[in-house]
């Protein structure tokens, strides 16, 4: 499968919510869209072009904003494909793949928990990795690692 | 009795590492699970940002501790992806030996234990001891048992001492008639059937649709195996069969893993033969010295020094013992990596355990998640 | 002890009357004399002489020469340490006891409830959000017990040491006998471990 | 020499030390301590100590027996340092545990608690006041000696599910649930397939059983019935692969959890000794006793305590067996456990008495020689 196979598919679905599908190196490519049309894509995908294998969701944080991406396996293809939207750091959220792709349910409470992404309509958002009642999100580029002997001096003070 | 919760973890017996199942039961039967993760989480992503290419190596021998080696080749895919480098074919070979030896020896440790899980005890000791086996080879030219810091970015750090094949090929001659062995402690035994068939079972369908990879997935008649669909290093030019199973339960699994340890040592001959009769280097030769030095320099000068690396994104996807793993590693240009999210293929097979654990009997939580192979450390990263 | 006998034999003149034996007691008439009372009267200067010089023959000789090195000696052939697996260093803890190693030769059983353990073996990372289960399951081991921190994760941290997860050594949580070194120590080494705990064991005053 | 048993043998030696003792002392005293029935308090006494003593002793060495062995199946050496070969090593943890500190959890009812793990290790104690254990050394001369055994070895799922219940623990909960569960339904096919033994000798005192075993052992006449027995004593046992309630994968230690201390050491001698008291029942019932073949030498049989020795060699070899299933199987299920007790256990054990009933009736074994008549 090739950038403009997947154009060609999604396009007339989508519209604009589509911007754009750039080759990917080792996928079948990349498709960056608008997260406000984020279900009827994830919906197209699976359906028409049967990428029925949600690998895993992640967020990066790119300070000004934020790049939500999806990896997805499609057994008919024998291909690996990149879904990557951008969410305004302010205010980052995006609706939920958990009812297209169960699969992705655990993977949302991760990026949620790390990145800060919140996942609208998502069946058990909370805490996965970290305790309940934490309030950082670890991968956020603001949040900076301890240095070990600042851990120290703290830690003799606890 | 009443409905009631129990805590399994996060230290109990059954959970081999640490984390913790909720289990809703009535009497003995499961109404509804609950995995609770994240015990030890380390924040391998984030540190990860705060080092330089080779150092996440040393992380990512932690990250699985079974599997040292395979997350060692995922990351380093990806980083050599995002680097534009390419390894020397003969560290490729290399490479492919690393990973088959260790899925034989996770899978070993699988065995182990599992079939402590489902109450055997002298087949937990042989696993061990033939693990310790595969493990002496990897000392023997890593220097370290379970944590190698092996390969680099473009290649390998050292190549194999001599007489090395000729000891490996003595291994895999022991582990071959090993394995008969242990098909007759399991499948032989008729209480082992009686527990293990027809239970767990996860279909197909399900599979794909709770994103469970690896054997859990083979078993259930699914043919998918990244090293052969999505070839990496030198899987394309080795032979080698899928292992498949129908019936989807315990025993699947089990014959699966078993059918891959054969696979492996097929592989592992093909590639023991290569490696005696292709010498030549093992580290690319065009890298900047802090990238190919054998040894990371901390400290030295030239090490410290900005780097401006072509910016990219390097994606890489291999069969990991467990099941399909992703490494996502993003270049900025800078020293360190900007961002590195891994897929760990047990973190979605545990995410599916409803799918797999209610309806049974609480005495079939530990067979059944045995049968999964967990390993926390690749879950909670 | 010198509370009620005290009291009441200072209530009557010391030696206004001499002891007599028991059958000769006028219990009739004395009713309000306790038989507890007789009893303490007629040992009165027996019994805290004799418990002194017992307790303290017990104390200095047998407690130093007997009890204390038989107990040691039995701590210390027979640690039992928690069913536990933290991370990586708990598959080398896993290899202790295969074949090869075999830490069950030492005595090392490892037992699942920590009630029956005296010896927690804190094989990994510990993180903050396991931190106050490793304090329940330290509580709920019957005293005496003993920790050790296997491995550098356990000791301080290891290469985790600036996660923002991750306790930076197990001794901020609770008390620790050993420390093994190594990422992840190998098993002689985690028996070395055990070995030097018993040495700690050996001198043990209490 | 008539028919001694430890009971009076103990009696002999009270008698001796008693009249002894009151011959140096002066009438009154002499009076009273030569008085029958402070000599038959001593008696008991130390007909108890060397009963305590000798099962205790056996007990602790079973232990080191069954980790020795579990450790050769499992290519590896078991326990070495403590004493030689490891001898000590299980003295070294019952003084361990009795040092220990005992306590109980803060919801854990105390009367039970701490009253389940006693009665527990009585009750297995007091088995062994009436076993036989060699020609003419009953331990006390008791009729029905078969029938009391194995009715006081079926009080242990009472004592069992006390104390799990009182522990307050939702583990301990259900391991003794399942315990209780699993030892009533493994009573009935044992009580069968002893009523095949019982049949064949004509007899409920064990020392008569073995008597009649003197010619050829039951084991091969009532080979039904010894497996039926074996497996019903691996299940009250609660040994694999029948160790549900102790299920180490899923209940972390079962109904011990919460026990630790000597109260855990209570359990743990209290288990070995049944194991003991089974496997003696199965030498006893089916291994002729201390009785040795015909085609043995005499020198065999002929030093002293030889019935003791041979008695000894067997109940550890039987032992031994149960070590080399426990070595080799997987646990069952809960269900599929009760199932085999059932469905399967039973019927075996009515077989039995069917086939041990056509024997006495057909009066001759073409292998096996005659079987003697019912005699009763």
């Amino acid at each position: 499968m090739q950038p403009d196979d997947i154009t060609r598919a999604l396009g007339p679905k989508l519209g604009d919510g589509l911007l754009s599908v750039e080759p990917f190196e080792g996928t079948a490519g990349r498709v960056r869209f608008r997260p406000e049309s984020a279900l009827a894509l994830f919906e197209a995908v699976r359906d028409d072009l049967r990428f029925a294998h949600c690998a895993t969701v992640g967020g990066i944080d790119w300070v000004d904003h934020r790049e939500v991406f999806y990896v997805l396996w499609s057994d008919e293809a024998g291909q690996y494909l990149f879904l990557s939207a951008d969410v305004p750091a302010d205010a980052p959220h995006i609706e939920s793949a958990a009812s297209v792709w169960p699969s992705a349910n655990w993977h949302e409470r991760e990026a949620w928990e790390l990145v800060g992404i919140t996942f609208d309509h998502h069946p058990d958002l909370r805490h996965l990795l970290m305790p309940d009642g934490y309030v950082f999100h670890p991968l956020l580029r603001s949040f900076k690692l301890h240095e070990p002997e600042s851990l120290e001096v703290k830690s003799r003070h606890v | 009795m009443s409905e009631m919760w129990i805590n399994m973890g996060p230290q109990h017996p059954m959970t081999h590492g640490l984390w913790n199942l909720r289990v809703k039961i009535d009497g003995e039967m499961i109404l509804d699970v609950d995995p609770e993760m994240g015990y030890l989480h380390r924040g391998i992503e984030k540190i990860s940002e705060d080092r330089h290419y080779n150092e996440v190596i040393t992380l990512m021998d932690r990250c699985c501790y079974v599997a040292g080696f395979s997350w060692e080749h995922l990351y380093i895919l990806g980083a050599e992806e995002a680097l534009h480098v390419e390894p020397p074919e003969r560290a490729e070979y290399l490479r492919v030996l690393c990973d088959e030896f260790q899925r034989i020896g996770s899978h070993l440790m699988w065995y182990a234990a599992f079939v402590q899980d489902i109450g055997l005890m002298s087949p937990f000791l042989y696993g061990m001891r033939d693990r310790d086996l595969v493990l002496d080879l990897f000392q023997s030219y890593t220097g370290a048992r379970m944590t190698y810091e092996y390969m680099r970015v473009g290649g390998v750090r050292n190549d194999v001492p001599p007489g090395f094949t000729d000891s490996a090929r003595k291994v895999l001659d022991w582990l071959t008639a090993r394995f008969p062995e242990y098909d007759q402690l399991c499948l032989g035994s008729t209480i082992f059937r009686e527990r293990c068939d027809e239970l767990g079972i996860l279909k197909a369908a399900d599979c794909v649709k709770h994103g469970v990879t690896g054997p859990m997935l083979r078993s259930a008649g699914v043919k998918r195996d990244l090293r052969k669909d999505r070839p990496y290093s030198a899987y394309d030019r080795l032979e080698f069969d899928v292992a498949v199973a129908d019936a989807a339960d315990v025993t699947a699994r089990y014959l699966v893993r078993m059918e891959e340890m054969r696979q492996s040592v097929r592989i592992l001959r093909q590639v023991l033969d290569w490696l005696d009769r292709h010498p030549g280097p093992v580290l690319a030769d065009h890298l900047p010295r802090w990238l190919g030095a054998p040894y990371a320099p901390i400290g030295n000068e030239g090490y410290l020094l900005k780097r401006n690396y072509p910016k990219g994104v390097g994606f890489s996807a291999i069969e990991e013992p467990h099941g399909e793993a992703l490494a996502y590693v993003v270049n900025d240009g800078g020293e360190h990596p900007y961002r590195v999210k891994f897929r760990s293929p047990v973190f979605a097979n545990i995410s599916a355990a409803r799918q797999y654990l209610v309806g049974y009997h609480v005495a079939d939580i530990p067979p059944i998640m045995g049968s999964v192979d967990v390993c926390v450390g690749e879950v909670d990263r | 002890m010198t509370t009620p006998a005290a009291q009441t034999s200072a209530a009557k003149p010391a030696g206004a009357e001499p002891y007599r034996l028991e059958g000769e007691l006028p219990m009739a008439t004395q009713a309000a004399v306790p038989f507890i009372e007789i009893e303490t009267l007629r040992a009165r200067e027996f019994i805290p002489a004799a418990r002194e010089a017992l307790s303290s023959l017990i104390a200095e000789q047998g407690q130093a020469k007997v009890i204390r090195p038989v107990f040691n000696w039995a701590g210390r052939n027979s640690l039992f340490p928690l069913h536990w697996g933290l991370a990586c260093c708990a598959i080398e803890f896993a290899a202790a006891f295969g074949a090869r190693w075999d830490a069950e030769r030492f005595g090392v059983v490892p037992r699942s409830s920590p009630r029956q353990c005296d010896l927690m073996i804190v094989n990994g990372t510990v993180t903050w959000k396991v931190a106050h289960k490793l304090i329940t399951l330290y509580e709920q081991m019957p005293e005496p017990k003993w920790v050790i921190a296997m491995g550098n994760c356990a000791t301080g941290g290891g290469p985790f040491r600036t996660a923002y997860s991750v306790v930076p050594g197990v001794d901020k949580l609770v008390p620790v006998d050993v420390y093994i070194a190594g990422c992840p120590p190998r098993p002689e080494a985690m028996l070395d471990g055990i070995l030097k705990l018993e040495e700690l064991i050996r001198e043990r005053k209490e | 020499m008539a028919s001694q048993t430890l009971y009076s043998v103990s009696n002999d030696l009270a008698t001796v030390l008693l009249n002894g003792l009151g011959s140096i002392l002066p009438g009154p005293v002499r009076a009273v301590v030569t008085n029958p029935d402070v000599i038959v308090g001593l008696s008991v006494l130390i007909f108890a100590a060397v009963l305590l003593a000798a099962s205790m002793i056996n007990t602790i060495v079973l232990i080191w027996w069954e980790r020795k062995l579990l450790g050769r199946f499992m290519d590896r050496r078991g326990a070495m340092h403590v004493g030689y070969a490891g001898l000590l090593q299980n003295f070294a943890d019952g003084l361990k545990l009795f040092r220990k500190n005992t306590f109980q959890p803060r919801e854990a009812d105390a009367l039970g608690f701490y009253s389940g793990p006693l009665a527990y290790m009585v009750t297995s104690l007091i088995i062994f006041g009436i076993l036989p254990i060699s020609s003419g050394w009953n331990s006390g001369a008791l009729p029905l000696t078969l029938l009391l055994a194995l009715a006081i070895f079926s009080f242990a799922p009472l004592f069992i599910f006390v104390s799990a219940w009182s522990s307050n623990n939702k583990y301990s909960l259900m391991g003794g649930m399942r315990s209780a569960a699993q030892m009533i339904a493994y009573e009935v096919p044992i009580l069968l397939a002893v009523v095949a033994v019982v049949i064949v000798s004509g007899s409920f005192d064990l020392s008569t059983i073995v008597y009649e075993q003197q010619n050829y052992w039951f084991w091969g006449p009532l080979v039904v019935a010894l497996i039926v027995f074996v497996a019903g004593m691996l299940a009250e046992m609660e040994r694999i692969p029948f160790d549900l309630p102790e299920a180490e994968a899923e209940l972390v230690e079962g109904w011990n959890t919460e026990y630790g201390g000597m109260l855990f050491a209570f359990f743990m001698l209290a288990d070995y000794l049944r194991a003991l008291v089974g496997s003696i029942l199965v030498v006893l019932l089916f291994l002729g006793g201390w009785t040795l073949p015909s085609w043995v030498p005499s020198a065999a049989t002929s030093f002293p305590l030889a019935g003791i020795f041979w008695f000894m060699v067997k109940t550890y070899a039987v032992f031994g067996l149960f070590v080399w299933v426990r070595a080799s199987l997987p646990r069952v299920r809960t269900d599929q456990l009760l199932r085999v007790g059932w469905n399967r256990m039973i019927p075996l054990s009515l077989l039995s008495i069917f086939l041990a009933a056509v024997l006495v009736t057909v009066k001759c074994l073409p292998v096996f020689g005659c079987v003697p008549s019912m005699g009763v």
